[in-house]
């Protein structure tokens, strides 16, 4: 295998190894907003694959990367709603004088 | 009107049901006209096509609901004898719903889902198909549910489930056995009896099997008689039309259909599969019986005793012999009119003197006589005592048995008669003989309402007299049912 | 040479991935998750996908951090602490066994696949008939303009439902007021936001510009005029919106309206986002125009979060 | 006969249904009850005009039956229909003062017409109606006075009557289709004849008819019912409606084809009841009771004799006539003594005198006393019994005397200033005593084609007196000696049945007590376990890292499906 | 003009209007709705085949849309299911005291969102395009389910999110490897090589999130019983059913010839699970609500079941057509069925199942809208539930496979087990409870559904035509399809 086969894999093999880290992050972490983080992690592993594999001679097809744009675009509204929702989440309990410290999956 | 005549049979009850439905409580009166005037013009439709079919008229009509599954009715003699039986049945229950009900509450519902359950009557006994059968017998269940826990004590709510889980249960296994059947050999059409010649006899008789095993639910056959005696919390109008018409001879009608439209009798024969079927049903006939003798509680009593009757149409479907068949088909009917009787005595016994308990009879047919009558002729006619309807079903049961080589049958239908003697007769006993607690001024025939609510049972103990009086006559049942035989059976 | 760069490039990609995902403090975790984020767009633009680095600098890096630490801070306030949470052993060995066997996997996939721009000529092929020279933005906003359009209700649609989570109380208040509280700090920062709001427009409108010929467009732009507002408001400069202002609604609005109703035209000409001949520059151009300002105002209100009672700011 | 006396069948069978329907009419019931005499009289008519023979079908009617009258019906009917009048005139004055005069004129009409009709059926079906109606519809004339000995009587007579039914049906079910089904009697009757027939049939019928007949160990109900009924009832009861059980033996059993075991059991039974039951009749202490072991053992001498014809394969030309004589002799005699002791109590003076001196006659008429007409029944009935049946029936004479000695012992005596007892009351009883004491000699031509009494010899007078005289011997030595006899309670076995019953009866409720108590205790809790651990699952399944970790599951199980 | 195009951008357009019209936001249902639902006659009447390229770019970089089976039995449901929702959230998300709040004012925007986006998801054909309409969809569904519970919001958009990014993922390997993402040019270029395999893999695994397929459902009852009513409708009726069509595009279109029995037969496993497990979780929940939402993981089931059945008909047809029925019909059906919840638990203030004692006489209509619901749902005849287990019955015994068939039975019972409790509890006690009259419109819009899955019954026939339009080669004929050769 010759060296610039092996670079054309990297970016992408290092996406699936991010990839792999956020979602043993994703499981690992309890906290919401971590969690978050996790995903988002996962989200930057997936960029980096569909955008890696479509890197050509000198410059990468423009396809994957107005793809990746658009999951960047979703992904960052995503995660506001994310914030929005911990954060408000956090204020409830906090009203309801329950302990602000793991979110509880109870039956609503 | 002509061409669709069992498409308005069928979709008929559904007017009166959707007024019922609609109709605020004030106007009750209108409410009760309606389903009135349709019970008799329902009647009226059934006797023309009484005449239609006799003189060898076919109607059907047939709309394909799923490739392959036709949706067909017609009207063919069985199905006029069981369609006769419930129109019949339905108008004069609705006369006395309307005298046992007065003004209570909930009526509108009641009414509409008695309708409905009417339309699912008629259904099973139009339909063409299997699949028709299926649908109907399906919705049939569906209708009745709400009669049963109309009451909506916890009494009735538990009837209410467990009627659920056992004709769901049965409906299922039916329904897996037709889609088997149908892998195996394609539609299935009544009039034309599918090839079964190919099919491996182990897998016919699993099919058999599940499909009355599935239909003998309905038909309270012994370990699925179960729901039976706990859906006795419903209402007694319900109770008499589940018990005389509806529910329980739908089932029966079913198994009929089974044995001679779709398997044939040659094929059951082949498999041996008649007096298995046979031997359950006389099963059921004896422990019907004996479980009757000991309820105290009248309509319990008169649900083991229907757990029993059924079972009869049963012997003779399985017994297949030319007056074993005409048995059968004629208790259909005879079992129909006779126990509605009861349960209509029942019902206005336990509505005007609140008498629940077989031990509460004392002196009832001193206070009510003349629902006491009715009951009393229901009841011998239960017996089999002649001339009531019962003893000409008997007859032919007990000579179709021979016929088959069965004499036990003989020896069942005297065991059950015995039986049967052994808890009706009490009753008897205590309504007419005992004296009856003090009630000062009651009058059973007081009001319109209180005539609603005896005259029927008087309507339909008439008619089982005559129907066995005159059982040889030319629109007897029996004369009908012999009818169905020449037709189909007895080639 | 490059080989070396992209390689170490990559091992501090996962190295900040993991510090950003594992550490105990979150601040530092959002630090490093910044520092990832930059690292990613280094990254891209070694893979000379400059409109995707931009994109991932401003949006994935910058936005994404201001959230986490807005959030953070909010948590703080309310006495939430961020912990990494009690894993258990077993967990975080089953995690890791089972994640490396998916990662291994999914690398063979990757391994497995021939990288190359095949669809480069494709679209180069197709780039005349709209007039323009970036192909990513001919991907964006002719090629795949549905995906696009779509999009664009997706930030419009966050934005409502960050809205939709307002306590009942606060409706139609702004939001959390972002303003600093230190005084001097605040200073600082209103003198810079007022300095640098207009920057932001101008370069946003800049981006948007150049963004039909060379790397940019209506995202990026969108992204610099949210962190101009965001940076204005921080410090006083402007005040956050009514979320009943209408003015604030048709801002939102016009973008992707103006976008959906140049691709009714279109289909009440010929074809739902087709662009008539020798128009399409125009349009496109206007699209990204005005969508490039909702996506700013969106952006800026998204992280400011949902519309709060007065007083329970950071 | 002309033709169109034919209708005169039904209309026997029809007119006292028709009365029975009036009596429901709340304001006409009451006042039926005068009508009661007028009941049987179509059916005495077409006991003596309405064609021999000649079936009157009736199309439509219940399986298309018909009406026959034959000899024997003809005598049973006409003798039947002669003690429904006089019982109907007696009936009609002894109720005046019944609280409940439409209900017994209802099912007096409808007992009647089943009891005419039995006699007059042609075809099976019509005689099982008329043989239900006239068993069941009885009961309700059994427990008249509403009594409590009466409702008990009532039960046993019920129970046993609906299990003869029972019997009656199985046998005529599988009796009809022995005869290739048709359902005329008389097809059926050559069909029993046949040698593949199944004995189970004649078992059956025996049973069927042996119940409502009183035959030996199934005539626990009679001594019980029969006292329990108002007199006119037990008269009929005791005179017409127990020969319905005789008619069917005569009409159905197979006489002509040698049937030894159902023959001789038969005829064991019935020599046993003959014997049995007056020896039973003497420990009687009510006279009803008295009377009606001596039905058993009369009864009882029937069915011996049929039995014993039977065995021997005597044809039935040679038993029906002798045999329905005897019955129809009995029936009146009985009806008569049954009469006369409801008549005891309005006698005072002279007429109870008189009505000793007509019971006595009846008596000793039964009993056999030459000359009289129960002695002409007997022997003629001595033909078909055989030697044997021959000496006992000679023999019973000594019982007979004896039971109706107490009979007359136990006559109640005249309530306090009785003196001429009512017309209306007294008519029946003479009416009755004259029929029983002339009919049978008026038809003992017809039956033993020679004069009555012509071959009456020293010898056969003497074998005919001696059992008497020795009863006398005994009775008056009994009075002399003031002996009294062991009393026993009416129904003899009866007792002894309902305390077993009840005991039975007690046993299986408590062991289905224990049954349902065991059933509720195995049910355990597992239902509580599941739940808890499906709960448990549930909590599981919700937390976001096990999903992702099912997650990664998930995706190596497709995977390796996908690769499979 | 075309309806493909329409029934994204009308939706669309009325977001905007909603969201700039403010207070007046709920009267746009008025133009909406009648809009929409002509729309939705208009894709169904369209003559077979009709298919066109957005902006008319070429395949390979286009988006195609399509007007195929699927998409003309789900978007009419859909689009009943929304008008009628709308109309029942007329009154519970309007300004209280003529002032806006915040749920009343986005509420309507939401709608509208997931409305578009569930069309626009039926539509295409492309696999990046879906991801976007999911999204779309998923965010409404997030937003709306955190109405009731933040915390089940919260769980419902974590989940959802790793699922979304699991899908993607999966078209990040397809993208890469064939070029294209389209789901009809993948049919013709796919291999089964690594790649795609694994591509399958994790787009089947993050739809299943979505869709809640067991083991994976736990995020569902908590977030679908929580929500409010209309929300709850929308969530168990529409919003699941995406991810669901996806996952049919993938394994009957795309990659129909690559995908063996085994994997066909763990998705019919994992649906049976469902099935018994749904069922039986639904049996022993008190509140009703909760109740409703555990009928969801079981009735999604089916659909899985059907997958297997599918793959080895002798006549795909049929089973597919069934699939697609019970998607419909338990769209219908579940909406009503939470729409009537909703009325009745807000009559009686209280959300356990034995606090409607009675209701069937206070309030008949809402207690009948369930009670037709709950027909369908169960199976029992004559509904489209019924037609749809009835056409999976058939098959499952045609190709004599016991356990789909014995799980189809069962499920039916169980359904009608827990189906019928809460009905019985309804019809139970002889006094009526006081309850306020609820708006006509409010109690109309349960019972048309309901009514509408019941029609669906008698419309057999029609229904298994219309599924058949354009269907995938591998579902389309008697031929044998042989799924992996």
């Amino acid at each position: 295998m010759t060296v610039p086969a092996v670079l054309g894999h990297l970016f992408p093999l290092t996406g699936a190894v991010l990839v792999g880290l956020g979602l043993c992050g994703f499981i690992t972490l309890r906290h919401p907003l971590r969690q978050l983080l996790a995903v988002n992690v996962i989200g930057a592993g997936i960029f980096l694959i569909l955008g890696g594999l479509g890197r050509g001679e000198g410059v990468t097809d423009p396809y994957p990367q107005a793809l990746v744009i658009t999951g960047i675009v979703v992904s960052v509204a995503l995660t506001a709603l994310g914030t929005a929702m911990i954060a408000r989440l956090s204020e409830d309990r906090r009203a309801a004088g329950s302990g602000p410290d793991q979110p509880k999956d109870q039956d609503p | 009107m002509m061409l669709s005549a069992p498409l308005v049979l069928v979709l008929l009850p559904l007017i009166p049901a959707i007024i019922s439905f609609a109709l605020p409580e004030r106007l009750a009166a209108w409410r009760n006209a309606a389903n009135l005037v349709a019970a008799t013009v329902k009647v009226g439709i059934v006797a023309d096509l009484l005449r239609q079919v006799r003189g060898g008229v076919d109607l059907e009509w047939r709309y394909t609901f799923l490739p392959g599954h036709d949706f067909l009715l017609r009207v063919d003699t069985l199905a006029l004898l069981f369609v006769s039986l419930s129109v019949f049945l339905w108008l004069v229950t609705t006369v006395y719903a309307i005298g046992y009900f007065g003004r209570g509450p909930n009526l509108a519902r009641f009414f509409g889902f008695f309708n409905l359950c009417v339309l699912s009557a008629t259904g099973v006994a139009l339909s063409g198909t299997v699949v028709t059968f299926f649908l109907f017998y399906e919705l049939l269940t569906l209708a009745t549910w709400p009669l049963v826990v109309h009451n909506g004590d916890e009494k009735s709510l538990r009837a209410g489930r467990i009627y659920l889980a056992y004709t769901l249960a049965g409906s299922a296994a039916f329904l897996v056995g037709i889609l088997w059947l149908k892998a195996l050999v394609g539609s299935i059409e009544f009039t034309a009896p599918p090839d079964l010649s190919a099919v491996p006899p182990l897998t016919l008789t699993l099919i058999f099997v599940l499909c009355v095993g599935g239909l003998g639910v309905k038909a309270a056959l012994f370990p699925l008689h179960g729901w039976l005696p706990t859906a006795m919390a419903a209402p007694a109008p319900v109770s008499a039309l589940l018990h005389a018409v509806a529910v329980v001879k739908a089932g029966a009608f079913g198994i009929v259909r089974m044995i001679y439209d779709v398997y044939g009798i040659g094929t059951v024969a082949e498999l041996g599969l008649g007096p298995p079927l046979a031997a359950l049903a006389a099963f059921t006939i004896l422990y019907g019986s004996l479980r009757a003798v000991m309820q105290d509680e009248i309509k319990t009593r008169l649900a083991y005793s229907t757990v029993s009757q059924v079972s009869y149409i049963l012997l003779g479907a399985s017994l297949i012999g030319p007056f074993a068949v005409i048995g059968g088909l004629v208790h259909l009917v005879h079992q129909g009119i006779m126990k509605i009787t009861l349960f209509m005595c029942a019902g206005a016994l336990a509505n005007r003197l609140g008498i629940k308990a077989v031990t509460d009879l004392d002196g009832a047919g001193r206070l009510m006589p003349v629902t006491m009558a009715a009951f009393s002729i229901g009841a011998l006619g239960m017996i089999g005592v002649p001339p009531v309807a019962g003893f000409i079903s008997k007859w032919y049961l007990g000579i179709g048995g021979l016929q088959s080589d069965a004499a036990w049958v003989v020896a069942v239908l005297a065991g059950s008669s015995l039986l049967n003697a052994a808890y009706f007769l009490p009753m008897l006993y205590r309504a007419w003989l005992l004296p009856p607690p003090e009630r000062a001024g009651f009058r059973e025939l007081g009001t319109t309402r209180d005539r609603m609510l005896v005259l029927p049972a008087v309507v339909t103990a008439a008619a089982a007299l005559a129907a066995g009086v005159f059982a040889s006559s030319s629109f007897s049942p029996l004369t009908w049912a012999k009818l169905i035989a020449e037709r189909g059976y007895l080639q | 040479m490059t080989a070396t760069f992209e390689l170490i490039l990559c091992v501090m990609i996962l190295g900040t991935a993991c510090v950003a995902l594992f550490v105990r403090d979150f601040l530092t975790a959002i630090a490093f998750f910044v520092v990832f984020g930059n690292l990613l767009g280094l990254a891209w633009l070694a893979m000379g996908a400059v409109n995707v680095a931009l994109a991932e600098i401003a949006i994935g890096a910058g936005v994404t951090g201001v959230l986490l630490v807005l959030t953070r801070s909010r948590l703080l306030a309310l006495g939430e602490e961020i912990a990494c949470g009690p894993a258990r052993p077993w967990l975080r060995l089953g995690a890791a066994a089972a994640c490396s066997a998916f990662t291994t996997l999914l690398a063979a996939a990757v391994l497995s696949i021939a990288p190359g721009d095949d669809l480069a000529p494709v679209v180069d092929g197709l780039m005349p008939r709209i007039g323009l020279d970036n192909p990513v933005t001919g991907v964006l906003m002719a090629f795949r303009a549905y995906d696009t359009l779509l999009e664009s209700f997706v930030l419009l649609g966050a934005l409502v439902a960050v809205w939709s989570l307002a306590p009942p109380a606060a409706w139609p208040q702004p939001p959390v007021a972002l303003r600093m509280a230190d005084p001097a700090a605040l200073n600082v920062a209103g003198s810079f936001g007022r300095l640098l709001l207009p920057v932001a427009l101008v370069m946003a409108a800049y981006l948007v510009w150049v963004g039909s010929d060379r790397p940019g467009g209506a995202f990026q732009g969108g992204t610099v005029l949210a962190g101009g507002f965001l940076l204005a408001a921080m410090g006083g400069a402007i005040g956050l919106p009514r979320s009943d202002d209408p003015r604030l609604r048709w801002a939102l609005v016009a973008g992707p309206l103006v976008f959906l109703a140049i691709g009714l035209a279109g289909a009440a000409t010929g074809r739902f986002l087709a662009y008539p001949d020798g128009t399409a520059k125009a349009l496109i151009v206007t699209i990204e125009y005005v969508l490039a300002f909702s996506i700013g105002v969106t952006l800026a209100l998204l992280v400011a979060g949902p519309p709060a009672r007065a007083g329970t700011g950071p | 006969m002309t033709a169109d006396l034919a209708p005169l069948l039904p209309l026997a069978v029809v007119w006292p249904l028709v009365l029975a329907l009036f009596c429901l009419v709340p304001a006409w019931g009451p006042r039926m009850i005068a009508l009661l005499p007028l009941a049987p009289v179509p059916a005495l008519c077409a006991a003596l005009l309405a064609p021999r023979d000649q079936i009157a079908r009736l199309p439509g009617i219940l399986l298309d039956g018909g009406l026959v009258l034959g000899d024997t019906g003809a005598v049973f009917l006409g003798g039947a229909a002669l003690l429904w009048v006089c019982a109907g005139i007696y009936a009609a004055r002894f109720l005046r003062t019944d609280p409940r005069p439409a209900g017994f004129a209802l099912f007096w009409n409808v007992v009647l017409a089943g009891n005419l009709g039995v006699f007059v059926a042609a075809d099976i079906v019509s005689f099982y109606v008329f043989f239900a109606l006239v068993s069941l519809m009885a009961y309700p004339l059994v427990i008249h006075d509403r009594k409590p000995a009466s409702l008990r009587a009532g039960t046993a007579y019920i129970v046993l009557a609906v299990i003869g039914e029972t019997a009656l049906l199985a046998a005529f079910m599988l009796a009809s289709y022995h005869a290739g089904g048709s359902l005329w009697i008389a097809d059926v009757r050559a069909g029993l004849g046949l040698p593949g027939s199944p004995s189970a049939i004649l078992w059956l019928m025996i049973l069927g008819f042996g119940i409502k007949a009183g035959l030996m160990p199934l005539h626990v109900w009679l001594p019980v019912a029969h006292p329990a009924a108002p007199v006119p009832a037990s008269a009929v009861l005791s005179g017409a409606i127990v020969k319905a059980g005789i008619f069917g033996l005569l009409v159905f059993l197979p006489f002509g084809v040698p049937v030894p075991l159902a023959g001789t059991v038969l005829a064991l039974l019935g020599f046993a009841g003959l014997f049995a039951g007056a020896l039973l009749g003497l420990a009687q202490p009510g006279g009803k009771a008295v009377l009606a072991y001596s039905t058993v053992s009369q009864m009882g001498l029937v069915m011996g004799v049929l039995g014993a014809a039977l065995a021997a394969g005597t044809p039935a030309a040679a038993v029906l006539p002798a045999a329905a004589l005897y019955a129809l002799g009995h029936g009146l005699s009985k009806g008569a003594l049954f009469l006369s002791y409801g008549l005891a109590p309005w006698c005072g003076r002279g007429w109870r005198r008189a009505l000793v001196a007509v019971a006595l006659l009846l008596a000793l008429s039964i009993a056999g006393l030459p000359f009289t007409a129960g002695a002409l029944a007997k022997s003629a009935i001595k033909g078909p019994a055989g030697p044997f049946g021959a000496t006992l029936i000679g023999l019973s004479a000594l019982t007979s005397a004896l039971v109706l000695a107490r009979f007359l012992a136990v006559l109640p005596p005249a309530r306090a200033g009785a003196g001429r007892p009512p017309l209306l009351l007294a008519l029946p009883v003479l009416a009755l005593a004259g029929a029983a004491l002339v009919l049978p000699v008026v038809l003992y031509p017809a039956v033993a084609g020679k004069a009555p009494f012509a071959a009456t010899t020293l010898a056969s007078l003497l074998e005919g007196t001696w059992p008497l005289a020795l009863a006398g011997l005994l009775v008056i030595g009994a009075l002399a000696l003031g002996l009294k006899p062991p009393l026993l309670p009416e129904g003899d076995l009866l007792d002894l049945m309902r305390r077993s019953v009840a005991a039975a009866r007690a046993g299986f409720e408590a062991a289905v007590r224990t049954g349902a108590v065991s059933m509720h205790d195995s049910q355990g809790r597992p239902a509580a376990v599941w739940g808890d651990n499906l709960a448990r699952i549930e909590a599981l399944v919700r937390d976001r890292a096990s999903i992702a970790v099912v997650l990664l599951v998930l995706m190596g199980a497709l995977l390796a499906a996908l690769l499979r | 003009m075309s309806p493909l195009d329409l029934l994204v951008a009308a939706p669309l357009a009325f977001m905007v209007a909603a969201l700039v019209a403010g207070q007046g936001g709920r009267w746009l249902i008025l133009a909406a709705g009648p809009v929409m639902l002509a729309l939705s006659a208009w894709l169904v009447v369209l003559p077979p085949g009709v298919a066109h390229l957005v902006g008319d770019w070429d395949l390979p970089l286009g988006i195609l849309l399509r007007a195929d089976g699927v998409a003309r039995l789900l978007v009419p449901a859909t689009s009943a299911c929304f008008v009628a929702v709308a109309l029942y959230a007329w009154h519970e998300f309007s300004p209280k005291a003529g002032a806006e709040t915040a749920r009343a004012h986005t509420f309507w925007p939401m709608l509208y969102l997931m409305w578009g986006g569930s069309n626009a998801g039926y539509l295409t054909t492309d696999l990046f395009n879906l991801y976007v309409t999911i999204e779309m969809v998923s965010l409404a569904a997030v937003a709306m389910a955190a109405m009731g519970s933040l915390a089940a919001g919260l769980q419902y958009f974590l989940i959802a999110l790793v699922g979304s990014l699991a899908y993607l993922l999966g078209v990040a390997l397809l993208a890469s490897h064939y070029d294209t993402v389209d789901a009809t040019l993948l049919a013709v270029r796919a291999r089964p090589d690594l790649p795609t395999l694994m591509a399958i893999t994790v787009m089947t695994a993050g739809l299943l999130v979505k869709t809640a397929l067991f083991p994976l459902h736990g995020w569902l009852p908590p977030a679908h019983a929580a929500a409010p009513a209309p929300a709850s409708a929308l969530l168990s009726a529409v919003v699941i059913k995406l991810g669901f069509v996806i996952l049919l595009r993938l394994w009957f279109e795309a990659f129909a010839e690559i995908i063996r029995p085994a994997a066909m037969d763990l998705l019919g496993g994992m649906g049976a699970l469902a099935i018994l497990y749904g069922s039986v979780q639904a049996i022993r929940q008190e509140r009703l609500k909760l109740l409703v939402a555990y009928s969801t993981v079981a009735q999604l089931g089916y659909l899985f079941l059907a997958f297997p059945l599918i793959a080895n008909a002798q006549n795909p047809a049929e089973p597919w057509a069934a699939v697609l029925v019970h998607a419909v019909s338990h769209m219908l059906a579940k909406a009503a069925m939470f729409l009537a919840a909703g009325l009745m638990l807000k009559a009686v203030a209280g959300d356990r199942i034995s606090d409607l004692a009675g209701l069937a006489r206070a309030m008949p209509l809402s207690v009948t809208a369930f009670a037709l619901a709950a027909i369908s749902l169960a199976g029992l005849p004559p509904s489209g539930g019924f037609t749809a287990k009835f056409l999976l019955l058939h098959a499952a015994i045609e190709q004599g496979r016991v356990v789909p068939a014995a799980v189809l039975v069962i499920g039916g019972l169980l359904g009608a087990v827990y189906l019928f409790r809460p009905l019985s509890v309804a019809f139970s006690g002889s006094a009526a409870p006081a309850v306020r009259a609820e708006a006509p419109l409010r109690v109309a819009a349960p019972l048309a559904l309901a009514s509408l899955a019941i029609a669906l019954g008698f419309a057999g026939m029609t229904l298994i035509e219309l599924s058949s339009v354009a269907a995938p080669p591998a579902v389309a004929g008697p031929v044998q399809a042989e799924p992996g050769r």
